[in-house]
């Protein structure tokens, strides 16, 4: 479904991405993790077109999406969250969704003016689309707050609800569990567990190894901008690049290990 | 949207209740000139308020309006409604050509880039001489009619001004509650998020710098119509300035906000000049006060304001 | 009658004769932009602020030095430490009135705060000194110099050197002082300046001081060549804040330079293309600048803008 | 919502059917009111403050010695802060809402200009201080404004004056260098217009703005031509800076200035640069030269004694001369015609032989001007003093 051949991008003199390849299949969960610094989320802003690689090139079902602008290949499918979640502070939270939504309309500026009938009924159409995410995500309540008042766990659920919004064909999560307590983590982990069932491939960042073994069916690993090791969850574990490249991160041994 | 909604019906009913009580043709002119400056302000809200773009050289885009209806029809003898039309057409491909490469811009330097083109603007107003008559201006730019009426008078302005306005607004209000005018506001908020949801970002900023271009072109044509007279001065940067401070005075977040702030800051000096030479200190004084204890504008106090009542009103029930 | 478009050559002159002439003129009217460009530059670097009220602090420096001159009759040079003290002190009470409070503004609100407190210096100035011009005399009344065929006079050696010897203490002060690496390190990072025990308050406080202080220099430096008055500061302002984004908005090399471009630029252009359209030359090197190179001549090229 | 928003729509257009129109019951008042609008403050505040002060100045002499005829008069003086807009309002505020029997003003063209039309609809005369010809006559038609008048000598009139003397001086070459603003403009285009009937051949033309810092670059240049003289039109502070500009680069060429220089602020910015300066100038500046024949010797004398009695530290100028022949002129008419104003515009109309400050006034249906190249006398600067050139 997604496929990136020999991807290389530096900034500066600093190689974040240096010739990296991998595949990730139509429907499954593949989980990205490396140290800090591994290249993970330059990889996310390769793929999404935020800056284009240097060299290398990314297909997405075949179509050959390395120089693509962003909106562009969101137009395909391809939809992301953010590490920081960046959701639009002084918008309500269902304006929030249906900025999701974008896609799903085609009323452009003449329509947007004059509001003939069928943009009525479009809007009216995102809207309800937008509360059935919005009820998915369990933040009916707080619809027409500003997005930017909620708090942080919130916050984390309604950009994933907004990429859900436009119904992706590929999901790419830059770390949704960081700064989530326990709890959070768990109904994160379960909500995504359930996408699963809606056919979407997902791509995930995450440091939460429980998370990331719990759900992924393959990891791939980075490491100062090169793949170390891809496979199934169990072996990665265990692979000696793989520990190498976390020697001396303590805790991430210990957790590796879990 | 039902909130602007009633505002546009309560500003339409105030427009035509207001001449039962106005008598004198200087009220109406302030009232004019304020609907002049609200047709730029509407525009300019969208681009700052909605899309987060600064630009401080909308005054260019109202002369180039202006001149385009005055030198159409005092030079080509063009009617003057034709000559609007092709004002605004003009205006409208100028800054979205100008656009492509200014609005990659961003925070200072979209406000100096922007500047810039206001000033070239007003330097070309004043050296073409022989199309602009130069710094003198021109005169005797022939009124507007329709229907078999002359706008010559200030009430049949008025209402020529204020209709205008109010269509404008209702398009504006029907954009910004479009799917849109949520693209913009996502873009201001977030740009990077925005394009990877799908929106064109170049694109919607492109088009809103035009469309808010094309506002301060329609309102230029009108202004030179009712003075009947051009000159490049009221088309500098001190006037790009105080479109800019009309939308941040009001409120930048609403359309009805912005257009409180070309009323008010209209109408001040007029009130102020009894002041004199303190006039141009109270007015300083009055954006910093401003932006420092009320940085959402007028807008922002009277929502402060209804907040305040209606948790107010709240307590009063409980406690009862 | 129409014009030719290089009526000096078709008259037979020779045009390299008075390019030196332009050059000098351009470098003169250079060094003016460049020292408001510097003071935009100061700013700039440690708050992330365009001052719109830098023109004014050039427009005050020159109207009190007139006053202490002309209407208490000091000596020149205590006029002119005085006029830059004062304006310092202004600067100071500036920041501290209506900066300070409103440090988390967005960039809009800020504009609107710096342009709000320009409108009422120039108020102020307007009602303390009326809206007559003041001539300041030169510093040293000497006939003008020759230099090539190009003449230069004494208050445009004045105004040179003493650019000169702004950039020179500004850089001794950037790289010597205590204070001047603190600044440097709030430019660079405010929040490890803030680590590092260094106050950030008082650190935009100085660079307020620091810039209002430049720019009462230039304003003294300036008043015998082209007078003063309450409204002096608008066009000022705006052209030193060309000059700042030309060179690279944060540079203060760029500041000098950009100042230099512009100032050359113009006086070329109304030499060789028309006096009329020369601001309009002036300015459309910066927008062609923000649209090739929005960094400017020697900002740093991976800089957000 | 929309619906409602409708509904209210057409209840409103009912209602204007339904609103009154203005009344315009007007009661005969004993005072007369005379309405002015001038730029008192902004950039040409340099020629407005003068005029305002001589309009005050003259009003209160006048109530002073009881009025005309016995009606006092009430002058009611805006500011348009040099404002084309702010001029309309102020136009209209006067005529509608004060009710006056006629405007003085502006002070210059841009502004002058877009109140002529509200003054024509209104058919109350107006009395501008501003220079332009095209604010009596309508450019197109060259039709003379029935309502509109002026006191400032046209362009045409000082340009025709320095051109006679160039010829007479031998002078046929000139380079001119005019501000970007309508002054510079209006009187870079009349040096253009007349320059063939004069035989002057105009080698260069270059501008610079009104605040420019610096005009070494265009004075380069012209240094560079074969001119014989340098004309410069402008007002403010950039005329100085020329000076200093051409006494620096050591240019021998002669300088001549427009008459909008002369004034006192001028010698005191260009200090020794003035020395030398041919201009042409209203009789104002050096009505103690003048021969005791001269009629507008005495009123000249007169206007400045009580002028700079009157405001201690300021110098009497020719734009506030201009404002002192609006209102005598309109004071003038007012006494013998009263306050009607077509009668009132009539009486304008057949002022002859007024002596005033700009010069010797002969107005008639076609000319709502009244002066010729008389008005002006050419004056040198020596010594920081005008020196009248006889």
């Amino acid at each position: 479904m997604l496929k990136l051949e020999n991807i290389r991008k530096s900034f500066g003199g600093l190689k974040a991405l240096d010739g990296v390849s991998f595949e990730v299949n139509p429907g499954e969960i593949l989980g990205l993790i490396g140290p800090n610094g591994a290249g993970k989320t330059t990889l996310f802003n390769v793929v999404s077109g935020i800056f284009p690689s240097d060299s290398g090139s990314v297909f997405f079902q075949r179509k050959n999406i390395t120089r693509l602008p962003t909106h562009q290949i969101a137009r395909l499918g391809i939809f992301r969250t953010f590490q920081n979640p960046s959701i639009f502070e002084a918008m309500s939270v269902l304006e929030n969704l249906m900025v999701g939504n974008h896609l799903q309309g085609r009323a452009g500026f003449f329509s947007a003016i004059f509001k003939p009938p069928w943009e009525r009924k479009e809007e009216q159409r995102m809207r309800e689309q937008a509360q059935a995410v919005l009820k998915g995500i369990g933040l009916s309540d707080s619809a027409d707050a500003a997005a930017g008042s909620l708090p942080f766990g919130k916050l984390r659920m309604l950009e994933l609800g907004r990429a859900l919004c436009a119904e992706p064909h590929l999901l790419m999560l830059d770390e949704p569990a960081a700064g989530l307590n326990q709890r959070e983590t768990e109904d994160l982990t379960n909500f995504i567990a359930g996408l699963r069932a809606k056919k979407i491939t997902i791509v995930v960042i995450e440091h939460d190894m429980s998370l990331v073994m719990g759900l992924s069916d393959r990891v791939a690993v980075l490491d100062q901008g090169r793949k170390i090791a891809e496979g199934a969850p169990q072996a990665v574990q265990h692979n000696p690049a793989v520990l190498k490249a976390y020697l001396g991160e303590e805790d991430w041994i210990k957790s590796l290990r879990r | 949207m039902k909130r602007d909604a009633v505002i546009w019906a309560a500003l339409t009913l105030l427009v035509f209740t207001l001449p039962a009580f106005v008598h004198s043709p200087y009220y109406y002119s302030v009232l004019i000139i304020i609907g002049i400056f609200g047709i730029v302000v509407l525009g300019l809200t969208m681009l700052i308020g909605y899309a987060g773009q600064i630009s401080l050289g909308h005054a260019g885009f109202f002369g180039f309006g202006a001149y385009f209806s005055a030198v159409l029809t005092t030079r080509f003898h063009l009617d003057p409604w034709l000559a609007m039309l092709v004002g605004l057409v003009a205006t409208i491909v100028l800054a979205f050509l100008l656009g492509i490469p200014t609005l990659k811009l961003h925070g200072h330097y979209l406000a100096m880039a922007t500047l810039g083109l206001g000033m070239v603007l007003q330097i070309i107003f004043k050296e073409e001489v022989e199309l602009t008559g130069g710094p003198t201006g021109l005169t005797d730019v022939p009124h507007l009619k329709a229907f078999g009426m002359v706008f010559a008078s200030d009430q049949k302005f008025y209402f020529l001004v204020w209709i205008f306005l109010l269509v404008l607004y209702g398009l504006s209000i029907n954009l910004v509650h479009s799917r849109l005018g949520r693209a913009l506001r996502a873009i201001s908020s977030n740009q990077t998020a925005a394009g990877s949801l799908g929106i064109p970002v170049n694109r919607l900023k492109l088009l809103i710098f035009a469309v808010s271009a094309g506002y301060a072109s329609l309102a230029g044509s009108l202004y030179a119509h009712y003075l009947s007279f051009v000159n490049p001065s009221p088309f500098g940067f001190l006037v790009s300035v105080k479109l800019v401070a009309m939308v941040v005075i009001g409120g930048s977040q609403s359309l009805w906000g912005a257009l409180l702030g070309a009323g008010l800051l209209t109408a001040l000096p007029e009130f102020l000049a009894v002041l004199q030479d303190y006039e141009m200190l109270v007015y300083g004084a009055i954006l910093i006060v401003m932006m420092m204890f009320a940085p959402q504008g007028l807008a922002g106090i009277l929502a402060g304001l209804h907040e305040w009542v209606k948790n107010r009103d709240h307590k009063k029930n409980a406690q009862a | 009658m129409p014009k030719p478009p290089f009526p000096c050559l078709e008259a037979g002159v020779g045009w390299h004769n008075q390019l030196i002439q332009y050059l000098v003129t351009g470098i003169t009217t250079g060094a003016i932009y460049a020292l408001v460009a510097l003071g935009f530059t100061i700013i700039y670097n440690a708050t992330e602020i365009i001052n719109f009220a830098q023109g004014e602090f050039v427009m005050l420096g020159g109207m009190i030095a007139v006053t202490m001159l002309a209407g208490l009759g000091l000596p020149l040079w205590l006029a002119v430490i005085l006029a830059i003290a004062a304006t310092m002190l202004i600067g100071l009470a500036f920041e501290r009135l209506a900066i300070r409070p409103v440090r988390k503004a967005s960039v809009m609100n800020l504009i609107i705060i710096t342009i709000g407190g320009s409108i009422l210096l120039k108020g102020a100035a307007m009602l303390i000194w009326g809206k007559d011009d003041h001539p300041l005399s030169a510093f040293t009344p000497a006939p003008p110099l020759h230099v090539f065929s190009a003449v230069v006079t004494t208050q445009s050696l004045w105004v040179m050197a003493g650019t000169v010897l702004a950039v020179i203490l500004l850089h001794v002060f950037y790289e010597r002082t205590i204070t001047g690496k603190a600044l440097r390190a709030c430019a660079f990072n405010p929040k490890a300046a803030r680590l590092c025990g260094i106050s950030v308050e008082r650190m935009i406080l100085f660079s307020f001081g620091l810039s209002a202080t430049l720019g009462a220099f230039a304003g003294v430096l300036i008043a015998p060549i082209t007078f003063t008055s309450y409204d002096v500061g608008t066009m000022l302002g705006l052209k030193g804040f060309c000059a700042a984004i030309l060179g690279g908005l944060g540079s203060n090399p760029g500041a000098i330079l950009g100042g230099l471009v512009i100032g050359v630029a113009e006086s070329l252009s109304s030499g060789y293309v028309s006096s009329g359209y020369k601001d309009a030359v002036a300015f459309l090197i910066l927008l062609l600048m923000l649209y090739f190179r929005p960094a400017g001549i020697l900002g740093k090229r991976a800089e957000k803008v | 919502m929309k619906k409602l928003a409708i509904v209210i729509v057409f209840a409103a257009l009912a209602g204007i059917v339904a609103f009154s129109v203005a009344n315009t019951a007007e009661k005969a008042t004993e005072t007369y009111k005379i309405g002015a609008v001038i730029d008192a403050t902004g950039p040409q505040s340099g020629l407005g403050e003068p005029e305002k002060q001589t309009l005050t100045m003259l009003a209160d002499d006048l109530n002073a010695k009881g009025g005309i005829n016995g009606h006092k008069v009430e002058l009611i003086l805006y500011d348009n802060e040099n404002d084309a807009t702010k001029s309309v309002l102020l136009a209209k505020k006067l005529v509608n809402d004060d009710k006056v029997i006629a405007v003085i003003g502006t002070t210059t063209s841009p502004t002058t200009m877009p109140i002529v039309p509200i003054l024509s609809e209104a058919k109350l005369p107006l009395v501008s201080c501003a220079a332009s010809w095209k604010i009596v006559k309508d450019p197109d038609t060259q039709q003379t404004r029935p309502w509109i008048f002026k006191t400032a000598q046209s362009d045409s009139l000082a340009v025709s004056k320095i051109y006679e003397w160039c010829s007479q001086n031998k002078i046929s070459k000139v380079a001119l260098i005019t501000v970007s603003n309508a002054f510079g403009d209006s009187g870079l285009g009349e040096l253009k217009r007349l320059a063939a009937e004069f035989k002057i051949d105009i080698l260069d033309e270059e501008k610079f703005g009104d605040q420019d810092p610096d005009m070494t670059a265009q004075m380069t240049k012209i240094k560079g031509t074969n001119a014989q003289a340098v004309i410069c039109w402008a007002t403010g502070k950039g005329p100085a800076i020329v000076a200093k500009n051409l006494k620096d680069l050591g240019m021998t060429q002669k300088l001549i200035m427009s008459h909008g220089i002369a004034n006192q602020k001028f010698l005191d910015l260009a200090g020794d640069a003035a020395n030398g300066i041919i201009l042409p100038a209203g009789k104002l500046i050096v009505a103690d030269q003048l021969p005791v024949t001269d009629p507008q010797r005495k009123l000249l004398i007169d206007y400045k004694t009580r002028y700079e009695a009157k405001f201690p530290g300021a110098k009497v100028s020719t734009f506030g001369g201009h404002a002192y022949d609006a209102f005598m002129i309109l004071t003038d008419a007012l006494k013998k015609a009263g306050p009607e104003p077509e009668k009132l515009r009539a009486e304008i109309e057949k002022t002859k032989k007024h002596a005033g400050c700009g010069g010797i006034f002969n107005m008639s249906p076609t000319d709502h001007e009244g002066l010729t190249k008389d008005a002006f006398v050419m004056v040198q600067i020596q010594n920081g003093k005008w020196e009248l050139i006889k």
